[in-house]
């Protein structure tokens, strides 16, 4: 199925204009020995072959298990406004918005985003908008480099591994320097360890890294840690889930200088990855060295209220070798998602979807504990904690055969950890139900036994 | 507080009075208007405390117990108080404030807005899709890993490829993930000196920006006076320090780089790789392969080259494609086939040179998912079509606007054309920004204007391959009228747009003091009604 | 042929042409906006030969060799031919052309235009609702039976019914139902003699429209000063020859019906049954079951009531309720429980008393998964919170706006009041139409106009149960503004609207010379391009 | 959950406005006999509860089996860009376009909806539109009698059921009578029997109506029975199935006065019976009498191009009890996907539609005829035939058991026709794939075995 206009007659009338008998002549620069007579891939499709196609792939994988796998990646309840608002054209075929006077739609909800976000994380400048959680904590991390003049990161080892691991791709230049703080037995990072390590005189540190709840699903000394950090005059980089802000203390009121974290549980669908949604909030302080899209309130020449990028000397189109960042396309759309779907959920709405899942978590962990599964850390956490079970990839293996998806085996993310090796990581959310907590721990007990 | 339709708040309501006043006086359609463009307030002026609701079920009371105190948020929760009804209304409205492909032509030059086949948003959509936990065991996730894996097939196929990583977010990454490949490559053969990267004059932004990003120095290297590459700039800005030598290809002149043999052959010769910026394919699908022709890595752009959706700014995707000797360097998980014929996701022990992750699980997955029905759509002779649909389009308007502004380069373009108005400006001190907004008042999106950097008053303009000639020929007509226009009444020029929801704005001020969220509403959090 | 952005043809660019030299000339957004509301050339001014294509396979050559030559189609098959991204460019900008309720405040009197719930869209889209084949065998539509049945019960319940009928398909085949079934009743009775229908004179059009569908004779009779049905005129009309009465309660003019109980009393002494027209539901649900004041018959307009979208004026559903002793007659099939839980279609042997079916299959079913989304969401408690909510928005208005209007009747209204551009017409000349023209350049749909047809210059105003407070104020003073405007600019008045797509049009000639349809587009087939 | 707009506070202040303590007093007006307290209905749901519990419905259903049902209801491909703009706001938010200045999108549609079905039908006056195909053909029959000033009307026994029934019920007023016209043994309306009954001077006809193609999915001798109905005096009424009309002869082309039909097939999914789209087309003699909604060209006061609802003087709202129907709110949206589906799919599109179906249609029927099923008629057929079968309910419900939907069983129809006791009427349209003709020939070997 082609999606091209011509007709026949049109393609002569326009090799006529340009005077020439065939298309082909307008491939003769490409050096003869390189051209290409075609591509070896399937024929074309009609739109119902097609169709059936998607289908079929989609109806493949299998989405219907009780699912208590969470990781970053949370199944919320999407308010069907969300999709309605997302599917209109007019916000999903236009792009980033050169042209100000005909994108105000784009503008208006970019703003809109920018200040619901810094509502959540009581931080005034936020960047609209980042591709997901890992490239915001890397983004994150070099701003706190630029802003420092440092080059040393210390990253709590309790943030999601994969913000992690691209933390450190980014950082991978030979003269950055990205350290990893333990954990303690409670499973939160180890503050002795902090304050030592930013206690080095002759490598100063840049920025600490800590999650919020952090991977395991536990609540970290955020206050204790930021202090920490300022005293050495590092800055002090939140990794946060936005939902949790609804309960949680917001990064401004502890003190953090930038909010990194993944805009998923927002109204976006997981899509086995993505697109998903960076966030990325700062004081004020920073506010030139935020890397991505900045939209701010100005007038236009009659004195209306009007929305355009600002502050663009930061952006690669511009200032190309000395932009902060080289984001371009982004995920405008995601952010979309997540206005619409915090202004159609509300702050008691979300208030309501963060302390079920707290709910259901408690539910779920006082079941597995009678199942035989017990915690494995001592913190307090929100919606998601790790259970002990003996060898976890078996027993997780097991259990899809039952269609139980029992959260995440730890042992992957960190094979040489003796505590973890035998863990689970699972997860509630508003949209767990008290019968896929009874199934999970009836057949958990049939494992056991 | 007095509101008006949807809620105006008296905010917005001296602003609309301020805009009424001005209607009056011309036309346009300014203020409110009962169907059309009209601004809207924003959602924190529609708030009003208790409104908002019913979306999902109330916890219990004892939810949060277990949270310490210390832990929890002490500030309000000032988020706007809506019901869904005002909600929709708000954004429908504002949806109207937007040009897109779906309401117009869109020429804007690098960007390829062409038309995104709705069934592929259809597709993407599928609960098996778009509800797949990126974590999900392999076995869960057979449909997504098959489309993915013939996905990485079908990119390695048009690019000439060995290997292809589908986890890049977007172009900018895929280049960001190309270049830390090749340090990967230089390190691995000890070969460490090797710390600049070489850009034309004429690159996109991004080129130059990841070269600083991935810790390279960036040369700039100019363009000849076709437009293409200077064989003998690069030739002495390479050298053994020479890490990498980024060329887009067609360029963002809209130009097929017609010494590619000898630029490369100097390239590889200094020991430095080519990455190749295939953000332009769309203009030589089925007719160039990079890698036939020696690039060593290039990325894709999903959103423009395969009619993925832009998003009003994202998200796309950026997949990287490689020869055979930097394909151990490709970041995982790769997507893999088992004999069995069972897919699954590399193990992170399969191939230990990878590069890091450069973001979280697998890319983009949902664009992917578009870009693979475009793919199955037009299958290989449709890729070939689309070449030479957006190739003519673009040289045809070419020649039509080239009647009345300059052509700052030869001929043949492939997707798009640069013209400059330095005619128009010499003649009547109408610039290309003026021309760029008064397009706007003839019914168009502006081209890409400046841009390249080295185009003097340049507009790089790209009809793309799914406009009918009926819409080429009436922008052509427009740009020819604009012309006469600056020449005949260059004050109405000049004073463009003056049809759109909002004039030119003052974007100095904007910058100087930057208003970048409401005024926080604190103190307005009301108790939940229930 | 010349064709604008979207392929304006030559037929439109000559209007466009007309428009420019208007445009130029006053505000409002005539002719070409980059974004907004732009009037469209029609499919067939779009149409090329040779586009479109690829949605479906091609059959075999042979595939219609069965077909006899004189069975076979001669004439061409002259569609328009146009690649999809055409048909949405267009459609998405004619959409900008409409008001609706996702875009603003819609008073429309008696269509209750009230905000439809976005989760409602998304369930009748379930592929398990959307995907039924309405012959299915009762096992293959347990999902949906069970709605039905669980939403016959409902509307049974809110009416005081003791069975219902989902099967009507729109509030005007409702009444049919149920005039069909109450002659059915007589009949059963031998009671033939009943030849007529009395209706007020306030009633909707398609009360009488009914009666003389089902082959009635229509009376008509007068209301009261006070708005309700006259009670002597009633009575004097009711006889041996009188079916059925039908009353709409409350009324057409928002009223509720005073003196229900001695006017059922002597319909029911003529012998003949009483039907009630419920389109105006919202207002007293959960306060007034019909079928507890007495009346027999009675018909729900889901698309009002329960917020199902009107869709551009359909589709609907007309659910029909009634009493046990008129059950018999309901059309078949209802939806039944069996005693093992099991929901099927009830056989035609089962209640052979059934008048015949209405319609084919069971009804508009993609309008009642809608309608009981929204019941269940509401539940009994918010249903009553609705009609409160109707009731007192339009109570609060009919305040406001009777500052500057008259209102012909008292209050306190239900969900809808008339009032009477009387006054103003008296002492500006500017007359109830021309209020409603100028309310659309104060960005408001108007109201209903003329409507009931007693009320002399009437505007009958319903601002619905899902409008916010500021925006019943913003209407209030857009309504006060216009007799303002009456009395010191008339001509201003008289002029509007002149910020919509299109000023008024000629009515007239349309009616006089029909012009229903393009042009045959005889000899532009094209043969199957591939 | 409410979608009420009002706070405590904005209910106070309106109370206030009418000087009133509390909104009960607005219904003091019911008598307080009568004044409910309100309804034993379940409790409100949160939109989560209420998504889960509709989908828990809709996945009741079964629209999984391999279907060969059709009988007046088919499954086509619906292109995605039908839904896509069927779910507009602008579109489907909006009502019946009184106020044309602000609903020339709703007025164009069915402007450009009345263009292609008098293309399709080759009739020049269409109105938009019907509740579905039974009460088009009961309008239509009604129709005929206000044109003729007679009072009877033919219909062939062959036309679909429901649409009898329904126009049964449409003339059951006592002065009006419906007879039913016999069918041959080849399946076809028996043209000695219309001329006979044609013949009755006593009681002349005002109408005559056929289905093309008839129930049994046969092609009928329209242009004949077209003659013998003008010979008469009657006007020709053909009932149609819209995508066979890419194919088959138009009614315009055979001498229909009149087409009626369902158009359900042009883009509108099957919905367990709705809403559909009534079709009826008439030539322009018969403009005045046609019911319901016509939209017509015209000019605004500066000369544009316009639409608006004209001819409304047949209408109930202006003429009341001497309306030409009472219909009022119809199927302006179904007939917006009506018009979206035929400019998507295009002419040449709807032709390998109507094709793709007879050329499944005639594998199948080989297909089943191997089985040990041949076919109950001799006429030829489009897309859509009986088989015979012993026992076809049992038959019918064993293939059911394998997944296999075998259609139709006519019996239930026809109960005391002989010949159709035992028939399946079965369908195949371009959605039909050989793997599923392959998968219903052998289950029903097998049954037959
Ligand atoms: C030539 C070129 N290179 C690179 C990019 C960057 O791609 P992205 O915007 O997806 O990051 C673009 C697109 O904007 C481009 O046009
Ligand atoms: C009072 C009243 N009765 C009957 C009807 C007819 O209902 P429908 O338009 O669904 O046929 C309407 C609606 O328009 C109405 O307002």
């Amino acid at each position: 199925m082609s999606y091209g206009p011509h007709t026949a007659d049109d393609r002569d009338r326009m090799l006529a204009a340009l005077g020439i008998g065939s298309v082909e002549a307008l491939f003769e620069d490409i050096p003869a020995p390189m051209r290409s007579a075609g591509l070896e891939l399937p024929p074309p499709m009609a739109e119902l072959d097609l169709a059936r196609r998607m289908s079929e792939l989609a109806g493949r994988n299998r989405v219907d298990l009780a699912s208590f796998l969470g990781a970053g990646v949370y199944r919320h309840y999407i308010p069907a406004a969300v999709d309605e608002i997302l599917s209109r054209g007019e916000f999903y075929t236009a792009y980033t918005p050169y042209q100000p006077e005909i994108s105000q739609g784009t503008l208006q909800t970019i703003y809109e985003y920018q200040s619901l976000i810094a509502e959540l994380t009581r931080l005034g400048v936020v960047s609209a908008s980042h591709y997901d959680g890992a490239t915001a904590t890397a983004e994150a991390a070099l701003m706190a480099i630029r802003a420092t003049g440092r080059d040393r990161i210390l990253a709590s080892r309790a943030i999601h591994r994969h913000y992690l691991d691209a933390t450190r791709t980014y950082l991978d230049r030979g003269s950055l320097h990205l350290e990893e703080l333990p954990t303690t037995v409670d499973g939160t990072t180890d503050l002795d360890a902090l304050e030592r390590a930013l206690g080095d005189r002759q490598h100063p540190v840049a920025g600490v890294l800590l999650g919020q709840p952090n991977l395991f699903g536990l609540l970290e000394p955020m206050g204790a840690a930021a202090e920490l950090a300022h005293a050495a005059g590092a800055l002090f980089v939140a990794v946060v889930e936005p939902v949790s802000l609804a309960v949680l203390a917001a990064p401004g009121e502890y003190g953090a200088d930038i909010a990194a974290g993944e805009g998923q549980p927002l109204g976006i669908a997981p899509q086995y990855g993505g697109p998903y949604l960076g966030l990325l909030a700062s004081t004020e302080a920073l506010m030139r060295q935020v890397p991505g899209r900045l939209v701010g309130e100005t007038r236009d020449l009659d004195g209306r209220r009007a929305f355009v990028m600002t502050l663009r000397a930061r952006e690669q189109d511009i200032r190309r070798e000395k932009a902060a960042s080289n984001i371009c396309t982004n995920q405008a759309l995601c952010a979309l998602a997540a206005t619409v779907y915090l202004a159609t959920i509300g702050p008691h709405g979300l208030r309501d979807v963060a302390a079920m899942g707290a709910a259901r978590a408690r539910e779920l962990e006082g079941a597995l504990a009678a199942a035989g599964a017990a915690r494995v850390h001592g913190a307090a956490y929100l919606n998601e904690f790790a259970i002990r079970v003996p060898d976890a990839e078996r027993v997780h293996a097991r259990l899809l055969e039952q269609d139980v998806l029992a959260g995440l085996p730890l042992g992957r993310w960190y094979p040489d950890d003796d505590t973890l090796r035998d863990a689970l990581l699972v997860c509630a959310t508003e949209v767990t139900t008290s019968e896929e907590i009874a199934r999970f721990a009836a057949a958990l007990r049939e494992v056991l036994r | 507080m007095s509101h008006g339709p949807g809620g105006v708040s008296l905010v917005e309501a001296s602003l609309a009075g301020a805009a009424t006043a001005v209607e009056e006086a011309r036309p346009g359609p300014a203020g409110r208007a009962a169907v059309g463009a009209t601004l809207q307030p924003t959602l924190a002026e529609l708030s009003r405390p208790g409104r908002g609701g019913g979306k999902v079920p109330h916890p219990p009371k004892d939810a949060l117990d277990g949270i310490p105190a210390d832990a929890r948020r002490v500030s309000p929760l000032a988020l706007p108080e809506l019901n869904e009804p005002e909600v929709v209304r708000h954004l429908v409205n504002l949806s109207h404030l937007n040009y897109s492909v779906d309401t117009g032509f869109y020429p804007l030059g690098s960007c390829t807005m062409k038309y995104n086949p709705k069934v592929n948003e259809w597709a993407a959509r599928l609960a098996g899709f778009a509800g797949l936990h990126p974590l999900a065991p392999d076995a869960l996730a057979q449909g997504t890993l098959e489309l993915m894996h013939e996905l990485q097939g079908a990119l390695a196929e048009i690019g000439g490829m060995h290997a292809v990583t589908l986890q890049p977010a977007a172009g900018a990454q895929g280049e960001l993930t190309g270049i830390l490949m090749i340090r990967a490559y230089h390190r691995a053969r000890g070969d460490t000196e090797r710390s600049q990267v070489i850009v034309p004059d004429s690159s996109h932004g991004t080129n130059p920006a990841t070269a600083s990003m991935a810790g390279y120095e960036t040369l700039t290297v100019r363009s000849a006076s076709d437009g293409g590459v200077d064989l003998e700039a690069l030739r002495s800005a390479l050298g053994p320090r020479t890490a990498a030598v980024m060329l887009t290809n067609p360029s963002t002149l809209g130009l097929f780089e017609r010494r590619i043999e000898a630029l490369l052959e100097v390239v590889h010769d200094a020991g430095a790789l080519a990455y190749m910026d295939g953000a332009n394919m769309n203009a030589v699908l089925g007719r160039f392969r990079p890698g036939d022709a020696g690039f060593d890595v290039m990325h894709f752009n999903l959103h423009k080259t395969f009619s993925t959706p832009h998003g009003g700014g994202g998200p796309g995707a950026g997949p990287v494609a490689c020869v055979e000797r930097l394909a151990p360097y490709l970041p995982g998980p790769l997507v893999i086939r088992d004999p069995d014929g069972r897919y699954r996701l590399e193990r992170s022990d399969e191939r230990p040179t990878a590069i890091g992750r450069v973001r979280a699980y697998q890319g983009n997955v949902g664009v992917l998912v578009r870009a693979y029905a475009y793919i199955r759509a037009h299958g290989g002779t449709g890729l070939r079509e689309v070449s030479a649909d957006a190739v003519l389009a673009a040289n045809y308007l070419r020649e039509r606007v080239g009647t009345a502004y300059e052509l700052p380069y030869g001929g043949p373009c492939k997707h798009e054309f640069v013209a400059s108005a330095r005619n128009l400006r010499a003649a009547s001190g109408v610039r290309t920004l003026d021309v760029a907004k008064r397009l706007i008042d003839h019914g168009f999106h502006p081209p890409t204007i400046y841009f390249p950097l080295i185009v003097e008053e340049g507009l790089l303009i790209e009809p793309t391959e799914t406009e009918t000639l009926e819409t080429l020929d009436a922008f052509a007509e427009a740009m020819l009228a604009i012309a006469r226009e600056a020449h005949d009444d260059p004050q109405r020029v000049l004073a463009a747009p003056t049809t759109a929801p909002v004039r030119r704005l003052d974007e100095a001020s904007a910058a100087r003091r930057p208003e970048l969220r409401w005024r926080p509403m604190v103190g307005r959090e009301t108790p939940c009604p229930t």
